[in-house]
């Protein structure tokens, strides 16, 4: 599977609260209902070490105890036309999705190395109950 | 019905919140319609309705939707969708899949290219362009990095390349 | 007009609730107040038989019996800079609109061939009562 | 700072209810609490007077009386890779954030000339509390 | 007022949820300040406010917001908007409408080209840019794809095409 983002859940901007906790990289559900989630992802490039990627992706998948493989909810894909020199590029996904108690929510990216992980107003993810 | 966390379901079942119970597994190709509340009634599994499969034993109250093949990019249907397993796309004949970055999940078709002149050194294939010969065929001159047949351009116009290719042919004839 | 998105309403991670149904091509509002209306399309290409297009648009509209002509509520287009190799890109929108009871939502978009139809999580549409 | 964007609050579809106010740019929080925030910014040239920008960035910052300098909330920055002729893109910001009464949000923008304020569905800033 | 469906409301009224009555349209120009309640107090329409319009007979709540010309990308203003028009927006003259897609509802104005050299074919409009003659005015040679002047280039340093053209002219001169 792509790698799995990890983030910061207390300091500056970051919060939990009702009891949505963080877990090992994944928003852990505490009640079952309708969630609107969402996750902006910065990509940066180029970097040395990878290849010039021709694309970039996010995508915000669910876990849960009952199904053994991750679902994938929302998905943003982008293709880079980009030249050498440096390049930006956001990805925001935000969608309503029915969860229930238990489910574990996680963003997975297409290059760990390509995500602009410096400012905590660049990259983010959350999640409240409707 | 021992009175456990989720993490400690026995083989074959799994925990239901909604009736802190452990539940059996509803199988592949169906969903858990209703929970089991007690030994005697246990889950209630229904076959995923059609344009939806489940590929695992699963206690989820829905199944997933299919995706579809990409007609429109030249995407063809390596094998349908069933209740079981999600549908698998390929590209049309005289196609192949020109991926978006690795693992190779999105893909385009890309037309495969003719060889016009050459040799094929490997065929097109699902997965990769064809491989043409450098090397021009017989009876073709190269001209930038296409080969062109002789008979199409007159010798006294065609440039050095094709002289030597195309006129050695015509020792025989007009010596 | 631009063409009008059709959705799946029901099959995987799809599903209305209290009242809000889609019928027609078209999210039915049950109750008058302010709704957070979404949605994401995924665009791609080139595709043989359309002309290289130079941008994409999407549009959520609100069609209503008060009034003759659909009101344009959110906009998102973009021009395409990608070279004649595949291209994919997203557009998400999202906001609060004020709607009346039996307002009809849409989503139009410049040209349906270059719509990513293929998986749910990467066209979405959805709204929900604040 | 980079320049603070102005905003229509009564006019076509804005509106603002709740004690949410609009004022000297800046919408006003009335109440303590977790609100969603979003803004989204179409952002088009080239326009003669200003260079050929390389990137265009959107900024939701926060200001309040308890700190003498705005925080920056959300941050959506692109790379520009469009030729010279007329380019559009729209950047869209949203996300969960804890706010105190009297806070005040308002959105920047790497260059106001760049923005295409013609349109009310093109370029919208709102707010809700959860 | 029978109490109707919305969709059966007789010719000039809209049903009106809220107050479950068919009311009277508001004449384009305007919206509903206040439905109607009974007979006798009809729908209360008010003008729109400046910078918003309504096209059409409506029972809307709020007009609609009136566009903006793009000025920094040389629009210009062809009609302001009215109560019951919104704002029609052109290019500034020397300047063309260059579509982003078809029906050309999104455009920027680009700087009609000048033909310095040549002679105009069909000059700049509001929807299309000059075209230029494709061959050169007299006094003028091609370089490239431009028309260059003979009197900036001294005869000795100008190239085949520039001693043609003006080379001739200088007959009479220095023969």
């Amino acid at each position: 599977h792509l790698p799995i983002l990890q983030w910061e859940d207390k300091r500056g901007l970051a919060f939990t609260k009702n009891n949505l906790s963080y877990s090992s990289n994944a928003l852990v559900i505490p009640v079952s209902g309708d969630y609107y989630v969402y996750a902006q992802v910065t990509f940066r490039g180029p970097i040395e070490s990878s290849t010039k990627p021709n694309s970039v992706t996010e995508i915000i998948t669910k876990v849960t105890d009952s199904y053994p493989e991750p679902t994938q909810l929302l998905t943003g894909t982008k293709t880079l036309s980009e030249n050498s020199n440096g390049w930006f590029q956001p990805i925001y996904l935000g969608a309503v999705v029915s969860l229930e108690v238990g489910d574990k929510l996680m963003v997975n990216v297409s290059d760990i190395k390509l995500v602009d992980y410096t400012k905590e107003h660049k990259t983010f993810f959350g999640a409240f109950l409707l | 019905q021992r009175n456990v966390t989720s993490s400690s379901c026995p083989a074959g079942t799994n925990w239901v919140e909604t009736v802190h119970h452990c539940c059996s597994q509803c199988p592949a190709g169906t969903f858990l319609s209703e929970p089991c509340t007690s030994p005697e009634n246990d889950s209630v599994c229904l076959p995923c309705p059609a344009g939806t499969f489940r590929t695992q034993p699963n206690t989820l109250r829905k199944c997933q939707a299919c995706y579809e093949c990409d007609q429109q990019a030249f995407q063809s249907v390596l094998s349908n969708c069933s209740a079981t397993s999600n549908v698998v796309c390929g590209c049309e004949p005289g196609y192949f899949r020109s991926c978006f970055g690795k693992p190779c999940t999105e893909f385009s078709c890309k037309k495969c290219q003719p060889c016009t002149g050459r040799l094929i050194q490997r065929p097109c294939s699902e997965t990769e362009d064809t491989l043409c010969n450098s090397s021009c065929k017989p009876d073709f001159y190269r001209e930038g990095d296409e080969c062109r047949p002789c008979h199409t351009s007159t010798l006294d116009t065609c440039g050095k390349e094709c002289q030597q290719v195309c006129g050695s042919n015509n020792d025989q004839g007009s010596g």
